[in-house]
């Protein structure tokens, strides 16, 4: 992955890998959020897909899912990043916007607007 | 004065949870913001970070537990379909303001928009706590991690105040009802 | 989406002041007890000491705000006498309540409490901001002076919690309504 | 008053006296909001009195009458004690106390119990 790597490590000093690992796993599960929320929205099949437990509707199955790819995510990241520096410039910029798709898709008038309604 | 079942799990749900994780915020914000500041005066003591990661612990479990209480008790109860034959909506919050276009929007906009937002907030603080742990005073010198975590944590703060608010609101306009009714106090007739 | 002129009121009452005046206690609790704790590791700068004097003095007018709005606002239409002749009590709160065994403990308890002790807030907190503004960082020295200023402190967040819980529960069983309604969202028909 | 004067003022040191002026003053604010509150609650004559503003009712009167009385205090105790030290944990008793009063005196139950309802 471009963003791994480079710096190398001082001895006193944490590497920025398991910081870098967290924030871009949050970003990621917070763009799941986004991206699950709208998709059970749009269509009826992933709606009934997403509904894990009836009472609670999708938002179960929206909620559960973007939950594990936010914990895989992280675990994934965490291994490949945990003794490494990483390129923080590029890892945060990513971070910021995934976070920020999670914004804007969990506010119904933009998925209003992608659906078309 | 009495409260009904649904009514008391509303409670802890937007006032034990909700409400106490954004409480909680202020202090977070500006204790992560001032320990973490690069050219920090002092270097925080392990007592002042253990207090700290321990402060945001305590976040982290109230953020998750407004929003699986959210989840699992309260928004069923909301969003229970009206049996047929059923004509008074009192008892289905979501029918109940759906069924009106004056009222419509506090469903599609608000309760649509505080089921999805608030999922942000536990993820964002289970992420700044994690990171503070691993890094604490250190963060001074990483720059952008500091970055992300505040800003992660500023859009939970948001995201909570925008789900709070709206609970708000939903819970004036078409509360949740119904249950067996708890007494806090035995009737008195008397007014003043 | 709409709401009446009354209910937005109450949200300026109860959301714009009360509300953030709590949201800012703990970051103003924390910060008063570290500037001020003796043997800090480190002297506030004196960009810390004016930033939080700011703070402090937003948090004086928040609460003043609030218990004013509260008192000449909000209050007046929560207390209004029912006129004679009039049968249905929705738009006369107090009257609605205490016409209900029920409920009435709503008034005698929640709102006789909750529209006499948050008084204490304004001046707790007026004391507050005035003390650390003549003392600052002095306070590590002035032991006692400094118990008071948390001790009044936390006195100010308990009594602003109590009046903040009985409004949202009064808000709820009994809302304050009325006025002209104002639209936020043009209406919708569809449902989900 | 018992509580004023003693110490002597270091050159490099605030007095307490401001700082004492300032507590004391709003403890007995807050026991004044207390009083008045069970005092118009109790006597219909006081009710009415403290009417100032009849759609507010006798919070109106109460509130200011407690006010007037907190910024009186802290007016005078200011005068008396501005460049003294005082002996501040009598002070801090005093005050606390008061607080104590006004909390108790504005929770409905103990009102109600002090009218024997």
């Amino acid at each position: 992955m471009i963003m791994a790597n480079i710096k190398p490590i001082r001895p006193d000093e944490i590497p920025n890998g398991p910081g870098a690992a967290a924030i871009l796993a949050a970003g990621i599960g917070c763009a799941a959020m986004g991206i699950f929320a709208l998709a059970g929205d749009a269509f009826a099949s992933l709606n009934h897909f997403f509904t894990f437990y009836a009472p609670t509707g999708a938002l179960s199955g929206v909620w559960t899912s973007a939950v594990i790819v936010w914990l895989v995510a992280w675990f994934v990241l965490s291994r490949r990043w945990a003794p490494k520096n990483v390129e923080m410039t590029k890892v945060l910029s990513v971070s910021f916007a995934l976070l920020a798709v999670g914004v804007l898709l969990t506010f119904p008038p933009v998925m209003d607007l992608i659906q078309g309604r | 004065m009495e409260i009904s079942f649904r009514d008391l799990m509303t409670v802890f749900h937007g006032m034990g949870f909700g409400a106490l994780f954004m409480l909680a915020f202020s202090a977070a914000l500006a204790e992560l913001y001032r320990m973490s500041a690069p050219g920090a005066p002092s270097i925080p003591s392990a007592r002042e970070h253990n207090l700290l990661l321990f402060y945001l612990s305590i976040m982290v479990i109230l953020a998750w537990g407004a929003v699986l209480s959210g989840a699992y008790i309260v928004y069923p109860w909301y969003r229970a379909a009206v049996p047929p034959g059923v004509t008074d909506l009192a008892d289905y919050p979501k029918f109940l303001l759906t069924s009106n276009p004056k009222t419509s929007a506090w469903h599609s906009l608000g309760m649509e928009w505080k089921e999805h937002v608030a999922w942000l907030a536990p993820i964002a603080m289970t992420m700044v706590a994690y990171v503070f742990a691993k890094y604490g005073p250190a963060l001074a010198r990483q720059k952008e991690i500091r970055t992300a975590v505040i800003g992660f944590a500023v859009v939970a703060f948001v995201a909570t105040g925008v789900a709070g608010a709206f609970g708000a609101f939903l819970n004036k306009y078409a509360p949740v009802r119904g249950g067996a009714m708890i007494e806090i106090i035995a009737g008195e007739q008397e007014g003043e």
